[in-house]
């Protein structure tokens, strides 16, 4: 196995999943139901068919934000304005997707840059305040994120709210603008898939519902991991983490790394705002992005996968299909979808303990 | 503005964050970053409503919100010092657990979802009734009740505990040096145990302050983030009793200001975002003038 | 919620755009999705969504897989939904009620939408007819369009019988706008230190910290979508209701029907879709304050007369802008 | 008055055997010593008696009856005080507060303060420390925290007191004074257990040794009738050279200039105005009581701290004002005071703690981008080169010795090839035989032409080691003398700040 499966899949996160798994299952058998028919159901409902198709998109913007605040903790920077900044990319990018002429592509491009730019120059607010003012990080970043969603809701209001709906939303983006299914149903690869694989199989499915998005996420991963292995900054972020002293003895320009991490957090996060805007909700919606819970999710997966890239798809798509599976679980069964959240936050609990290493370690 | 009015909305919402407030600084001082705050009060403000409900007894829903708490503290606990686990994760998965927790009770046992109200929960009586003639203060003091004067009188009594008793004294040593504590024959995984367990019942209160208090209902998540909140004051003033009740009151006030603000014809957004607004403008004063300061000795 | 399936008549799906929990609407939503689908000797299931877009989708992309005769959706969450998927699966009839998203309707799209202002106009010539201090006011969730058919139209309603009534709207926002008691009854005192003693809640979950703020200072409040008034018998004036088991069945009817879809019907007054308790069969006993004032009743229908007759047009907030 | 015995201890840790069948007789009024190589298990061993670590077997005897502690809580009740190596004080507190923690005289659910004043005042007056009751400890100098951890088990009554390498920070002044209680203490009784690594100081306080090999007593000694000499072939199981004299090499041109240096405000000065020069082929010690400034002019040195007036030159470039990373590349190397802190990064690999400081240049970047390969390359180069004892370039550096851990660090600034090294206790807690090692490195690089400040409270590091020695006095340079003509007590003197004619240092 690779470094990084055996990073994720260590033995305590398998003992933490299986007993989460029994505690479940205990309650269920409590409350009178079949928990092998429940977990089946939840297993079907999110790893087959439109479920995997519906867990796959929840997975690539969870992955997305999660890997925009892997940067900034891998630094040792606690950024929990993730929230914030998607929004504002969002808003950011839905803006120059309704406003700016020119051909559908170059619009899509200029919205994912104006989107970035945006949200990095939220996320650049926090490490100033901590560089002028010694304010945290921490405290500030959280702080941020109610501005940034009020900001954004006034505007949505004041100037950009489509006037032919009762949704408190921008107009919708012209579909030109859209990012579009990878393949898709009626498109010549669509079509070209659907003949080969049969227009109902999984493949069909995913390619016909997952948009271009992924793509972009792989991409992010792939520059994450380049600038986490390859890059002399992320190497200086690295032992900025693991002991900030070190890294001041060392010439490291410490206030220079954080603001980097933190820029090009915000600017992933504020990527995958619009990317949400561009290929799912096709306008910003207020409260449609914070109401997504991907920010917490991924601030879930961040902890979880201890800024590994790795760890954060593989997290991110867990949790994902935990979501996922939760929803058809309740559709079939009428029981609360919160259960889903339970076994969530049992899982992280559990991980946590690291039931596997020794009680007492004297 | 500042009317009479404002001063006992101001005190509706400042007494539920007291009795936080008092519970995550208990934490902060024996050293651990509790961030599980949140959970604590949901878990309080759920447990007061369904023992108010289910026995028709005000305090004996308090006593359940205390009991509720302790546990998920203990909890907490057990993960942090003998487990060893990040706090800031064990935090958020309490906060997670108690969220689809108290949802899923509220269905389980009460078959509601959303808001569960119904005329046998009874709400905390109003302790003070007879000083709500008095000028200015008169209608803050109205509202109040027991826990309300338990938050109130708790900051002194907190100081004086911290400051002066054996046990502050411990405490206060086993958030600074846990090593040190422990090689005085001073367990701190013992004393950090029992202080955030009874930090888990103040937190607890809090949630039944909130729910039995002022109305008395339970709403999925009717914590809002109050939790959180605390935890931003108590890193903002690194857990002096003090400022923390300064920026509690700022937020609070901000808060209560906030609603009004909307009266006067500004959008509801302001008021969403006032109490973070303000809490950033203390973060950028202090900022400013503890800059100065250190310009001054340079 | 899987009542017995096979038995061959039409299958309905109702999707919710937020967990059911007490929001009294969405319930009957689903009684009446149930009540319809056995008039018309079928079965129906509910999927209740997260209040997440990525739940509603999901629950969508389920009930389509299960190919039902029409998915009833609620809400004007499902506004670009109901199109995008009306349009992805054009042999799937769907329901949307209580919205209608813009531009043309698909042919496989039904929308029912309720005309609230027209009995939140009603609730105002009440409130303006009991108010001592001619000040009335609204603490709604949201400050949108949507939200201003309640609190706009109480307020015409009042100033109709009352010119000197002057008008406060807040909104609660926030975290949790739908279901935060506490900061709707702490906007509640705010109206009532204003001088309002007449309060329309329009809070959702929240009602209830609005209704408190009422008992405690003496104001009257009003409530939205059942009769709310047994949560503090006489302090609680009188509800604008939505009828949505009406509406629901009228338009399903029209699908087994096979009549032709792509249509928008606003329910009001007239069509009996949204009214207030007084005025419903159940008012007798719905201790509802207004009952103890039947002058003023005959004033509420009055009024009512006139809307349904169309001598008095109560213009819709939301095509106002 | 109590009599202890420690027989048969044996403790092991996954991989390693730290006590293996160690017994060991301290009767009451006894100094006892006990002297190892890092790693040796004394730590451990201690560790055991105090109760904080339980034995795998063995047994230990007060007064001849067994006894079992749980907790050091059941060892300072059976008579046992433990000063340990780092400081066990909370900052925040008092001098008073800090005696009394965790047996505090009481007032019913009160500190009874007056009384813990009392008590603490008497204790401290009975051994001359005069300790200043009702400061807050973070303020007080290390030489007086000793005293207040001595305090802290006196005040517990403590018949057996145990000291894990007391003397690592203090001045030979403070360390003479610390014996002398020592001394008094057996005098009165008690019995004392004393760990160290310098073995004249050993010879000098106490009445027997005891030498301690990979978990095992190599031999118990009384001091009369021992040698340094035997003692160190003991520990190592080698012979070593100790004190040898190094030979001055060809002094160069001047690399660093140190113009004036003036460090803190007007009422709070840091350093008033140190001037030096050190040059190619030259190392110069810094010496002086703790406190008087030596380290405020490393950190204004390495750029950490700002500097209020004055100037530093480096190989002609002024870098007075510049930051950490300026420096580096202007050709400064830093060997930080705290290892733990400052020099390593506990839980990264070899590969990241001895690659940082190189990763912008090449080998390990090119154009603009790390090589992987090459980062390893390097790690595994300096491994072999400084000797360190690792498993592999992949292991953390935390698992390392104090020992090893110091020498990566000294691997990795003297891998850097740079004109100018500053070295902060460089061998600090490192055994006799990791310090030869390193004094080595350090020699070596001097002969190269490099130039070398040497900060250190062993004297006999900086006599033996350096060309020249700075005298440092309340923030100002007190002398500057060849370190072959000073001798040990003039250095103390002039430590003192009693200087009776400050010689001129030779330009
Ligand atoms: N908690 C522990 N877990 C695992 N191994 C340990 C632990 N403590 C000590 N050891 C091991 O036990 C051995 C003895 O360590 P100890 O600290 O007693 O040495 P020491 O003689 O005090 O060394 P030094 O002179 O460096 O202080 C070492 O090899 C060390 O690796
Ligand atoms: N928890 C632990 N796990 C593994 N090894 C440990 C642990 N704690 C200490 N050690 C080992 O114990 C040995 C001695 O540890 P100690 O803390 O006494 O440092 P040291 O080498 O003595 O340095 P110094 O003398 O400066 O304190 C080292 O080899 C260290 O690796
Ligand atoms: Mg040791
Ligand atoms: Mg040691």
């Amino acid at each position: 196995m690779t470094r990084w499966a055996r990073a994720v899949l260590s033995e305590g996160t398998v003992v933490a999943v299986t007993l989460t798994v029994v505690i479940v299952a205990v309650l269920l058998l409590a409350t009178g139901y079949d928990p092998v028919s429940v977990y089946a159901t939840m297993a079907a409902g999110s790893l087959t068919g439109a479920g995997l198709v519906s867990t796959l998109q929840q997975t690539v913007p969870v992955v997305g934000l999660t890997l925009a605040l892997c940067f900034s903790f891998r630094a040792g920077v606690f950024n929990l304005g993730g929230e914030g900044q998607f929004v504002i990319g969002g808003c950011a990018g839905a803006i120059t997707a309704l406003t700016l002429p020119g051909p559908g592509l170059v619009v899509i491009a200029a919205s994912l840059a104006v989107a970035a730019l945006a949200a990095a120059l939220w996320a650049a607010i926090p490490p100033l305040l901590q560089e002028h003012l010694d304010a945290p990080i921490f405290v500030t970043s959280l702080l941020l994120n109610y501005p940034a969603i009020a900001m954004t809701s006034y505007a949505v209001k004041a100037w950009l709210k489509d006037p032919d709906s009762s949704l408190m939303a921008t107009r919708r983006i012209d579909g030109s603008r859209r990012i579009g299914p990878l393949a898709a149903p009626g498109s010549g690869p669509g079509r070209a898939i659907a003949d080969l694989f049969g227009p109902d199989s999984t493949l069909t499915l995913v390619t016909s519902g997952l948009s271009w998005s992924l793509p972009v996420v792989a991409a992010i991963l792939a520059f994450t991991i380049f600038v986490n292995t390859r890059l002399p900054i992320g190497l200086e972020a690295h032992v900025l983490g693991l002991n900030p002293r070190l890294a001041r003895h060392t010439g490291v320009n410490v206030a220079r790394v954080v603001r980097v991490h933190m820029l090009i957090g915000g600017a992933i996060a504020g990527v995958v705002g619009a990317l949400v805007v561009l290929s799912s909700h096709y306008r910003f919606i207020d409260g449609g992005l914070d109401g997504t819970g991907y920010a917490v999710t991924a601030l879930l997966v961040v902890l979880l996968g201890r800024s590994r890239p790795w760890g954060a798809v593989v997290a991110g798509f867990f949790f994902s299909a935990l979501i996922v599976g939760g929803q058809a679980m309740e559709r079939e069964y009428g029981l609360s979808s919160y259960l889903s959240i339970i076994i969530q936050a049992l899982v992280i609990f559990l991980v946590t303990l690291r039931l596997t290493r020794a009680w007492r370690t004297r | 503005m500042l009317s009479e009015g404002t001063l006992a909305s101001l005190t509706r919402a400042l007494t539920p964050l007291l009795l936080l407030g008092l519970s995550g600084l208990l934490c902060h001082r024996v050293g651990v970053f509790n961030i599980a705050l949140e959970g604590f009060m949901l878990a309080g403000a759920f447990a007061a409503v369904a023992g108010s409900a289910l026995t028709g007894q005000a305090y004996l829903g308090v006593v359940a919100a205390g009991l509720s708490g302790a546990v998920i503290a203990a909890a907490f606990a057990i993960g942090v010092i003998w487990r060893r686990g990040d706090p800031m994760v064990l935090g958020i998965a309490v906060n997670l657990l108690v969220s689809g927790l108290t949802t899923y009770l509220l269905w389980a046992v009460f078959e509601v979802r959303g808001t569960f109200q119904t005329p046998q929960i009874r709400p905390l009586p109003q302790v003070a009734a007879a000083a709500s003639e008095l000028p200015v203060v008169g209608p803050a003091l109205g509202t109040l009740s027991l826990l309300g004067v338990l938050a109130l009188a708790g900051l002194p009594a907190m100081r004086v505990f911290l400051d002066r008793t054996v046990w502050g004294l411990r405490l206060r040593g086993v958030g600074l040096d846990p090593g040190a504590a422990e090689s005085l024959g001073v367990d701190p995984r013992r004393y950090r145990f029992v202080v955030i367990t009874f930090a888990g019942v103040l937190g607890g209160w809090a949630g039944a302050q909130l729910s039995l208090g002022s109305v008395a209902l339970f709403t999925e998540n009717m914590s809002a983030g109050r939790g959180w909140v605390v935890v931003l004051a108590l890193l903002l003033t690194n857990g002096r009793v003090g400022p923390l009740v300064g920026v509690l009151a700022v937020f609070a006030l901000a808060d209560a200001v906030g609603i009004r603000l909307q009266t006067y014809g500004f959008p509801v957004q302001l008021s969403d975002a006032a109490p973070y607004l303000a809490t950033l403008a203390v973060i950028v004063v202090v900022g400013i003038r503890r800059r100065g300061r250190r310009q001054l000795v340079e | 919620s899987t009542p017995a399936k096979g038995a061959g008549g039409p299958e309905f799906v109702y999707i919710t755009d937020a967990p059911i929990g007490v929001n009294q609407f969405l319930e009957l939503g689903r009684t009446g999705t149930r009540d319809a689908a056995a008039a018309l000797g079928g079965t129906s299931r509910t999927f209740e969504s997260n209040d997440t877009d990525q739940s509603r989708r999901s629950n969508i992309e389920a009930a389509v897989a299960a190919r039902p005769k029409a998915i009833v959706l609620i809400t004007f969450e499902f506004d670009d939904l109901s199109v995008e998927y009306a349009e992805a699966h054009p042999d799937q009839q769907f329901v949307l009620i209580d919205s209608c998203p813009d531009g043309t309707v698909p042919a496989n799209l039904r929308c029912g939408v309720f005309k609230e202002y027209e009995a939140s106009y009603l609730l105002g010539v009440e409130a303006g007819l009991l108010t001592r201090s001619d000040r009335v006011g609204t603490v709604a969730a949201i400050d949108i369009p949507f939200f201003h058919r309640w609190s706009n139209s109480f307020a015409l309603g009042a100033r109709s019988v009352n010119p000197k009534v002057s008008d406060r709207q807040l909104f609660v926002g926030g975290d949790n706008p739908v279901g935060d008691p506490a900061r709707a009854k702490e906007l509640a005192l705010t109206v009532a230190q204003a001088g309002a003693d007449q309060v329309f809640a329009v809070t959702g979950g929240g009602n209830g910290g609005v209704f408190e703020a009422a008992k405690e200072t003496g104001a009257l409040a009003y409530g939205v979508d059942v009769n709310q008034c047994p949560q503090a018998p006489g302090s609680i004036v009188d509800n604008a209701i939505k009828r949505i088991d009406v509406v629901v069945k009228d338009l399903l009817t029209s699908i087994v029907q096979g009549r032709p879809g792509g249509t928008s019907t606003a329910y009001g007054l007239a069509e009996q879709g949204s009214t207030v308790t007084s005025l419903t069969e159940d008012a007798a006993g719905s201790q509802c304050a207004i009952m103890k004032h039947p002058e003023i009743l005959a004033r509420v229908r009055e009024a009512r007369d006139k809307i349904v007759s169309g001598e008095i047009v109560v213009p819709d907030p939301v095509k106002a802008g | 008055m109590v009599h202890l015995e420690l027989r048969d201890i044996t403790k092991s840790f996954p991989g390693v055997l730290a006590n293996d069948g160690i017994s060991l007789t301290v009767p009451a009024g006894e100094v006892h010593a006990l002297i190892g190589e890092n790693g040796a298990g004394k730590s451990t061993l201690m560790s055991i008696l105090y109760g904080l670590v339980r034995p795998d077997s063995g047994r230990i005897l007060l007064d001849g009856r067994e006894r079992s502690f749980a907790s050091s809580q059941d060892a300072i009740r059976a008579g046992l005080g433990m000063v340990f190596q780092s400081f066990k004080l909370f900052g925040e507190h008092t001098v008073v507060e800090n005696v009394v923690f965790g047996a505090e005289p009481r007032r019913g659910w009160f500190l009874d303060r007056a009384r813990a004043a009392r008590e603490v005042g008497e204790i401290s007056r009975a051994f001359g420390f005069d300790l200043p009751l009702h400061t807050r400890v973070g303020e007080l100098p290390v030489g007086v925290l000793q005293r207040v951890e001595i305090v802290k088990a006196l005040y517990r009554k403590a018949e057996v007191l145990i000291l894990d390498e007391p003397t690592a920070v203090l001045t030979p002044q403070e360390a003479e004074a610390l014996f002398a209680v020592l001394r008094s203490l057996a005098a009165a009784g008690r019995s004392v257990i004393f760990i160290s690594h310098k073995l004249d100081e050993v010879l000098a306080v106490a009445d027997r040794v005891t030498v301690l090999r990979d978990g095992r007593v190599v031999a118990t000694h009384d001091v009369g009738r021992t040698s340094p000499r035997e003692i160190s072939a003991q520990m190592t199981g080698r012979e070593i050279e100790l004190g040898e004299r190094r030979a001055a090499g060809e002094r160069g041109p001047v690399v660093l200039d140190v113009d004036r240096l003036r460090v803190g405000a007007r009422d709070r000065t840091l350093l008033g105005g140190v001037s030096l020069q050190v040059h190619a082929g030259e190392m110069v010690g810094v010496a002086g009581v703790a406190g008087n400034g030596q380290d405020v002019l490393a950190g204004a040195l390495a750029g950490h701290i700002p500097v209020a007036g004055g100037t530093v030159t480096l190989l002609g470039h002024d870098v007075t004002r510049a930051a950490n990373a300026r420096r580096r590349a202007a050709g400064l190397a830093h060997i930080p005071e705290d290892r733990d802190r400052s020099g390593t990064a506990a839980q990264g690999d070899a590969v990241v703690n001895l690659g940082l400081g190189h990763h912008r240049a090449p080998p390990l970047l090119r154009s603009g981008i790390l090589r992987p390969r090459a980062m390893r390359a390097h790690a595994e180069r300096l491994i072999a080169r400084f000797g360190v004892k690792i498993a592999a370039p992949g292991t953390r550096v935390g698992t390392l010795s104090g020992g090893n851990a110091q020498k990566l660090v000294v691997a990795r600034e003297l891998g850097r090839h740079t004109a100018f090294l500053l070295a902060e206790q460089p061998t600090r807690g490192v055994d006799i035989g990791s310090i030869e090692a390193i004094h080595g490195e350090l020699d070596a690089y001097r002969r190269r032409g490099g130039a070398i400040l040497l900060v250190s409270s062993e004297l006999s590091e900086i006599r033996n080691l350096c060309d020249r020695v700075i005298v440092m006095f309340e923030g100002r340079v007190m002398a500057d003398v060849a370190a072959d003509t000073v001798s040990d007590a003039d250095l103390g003197l002039l430590m003192a700040g009693r200087a009776a004619d400050p010689q001129e240092a030779p330009s």
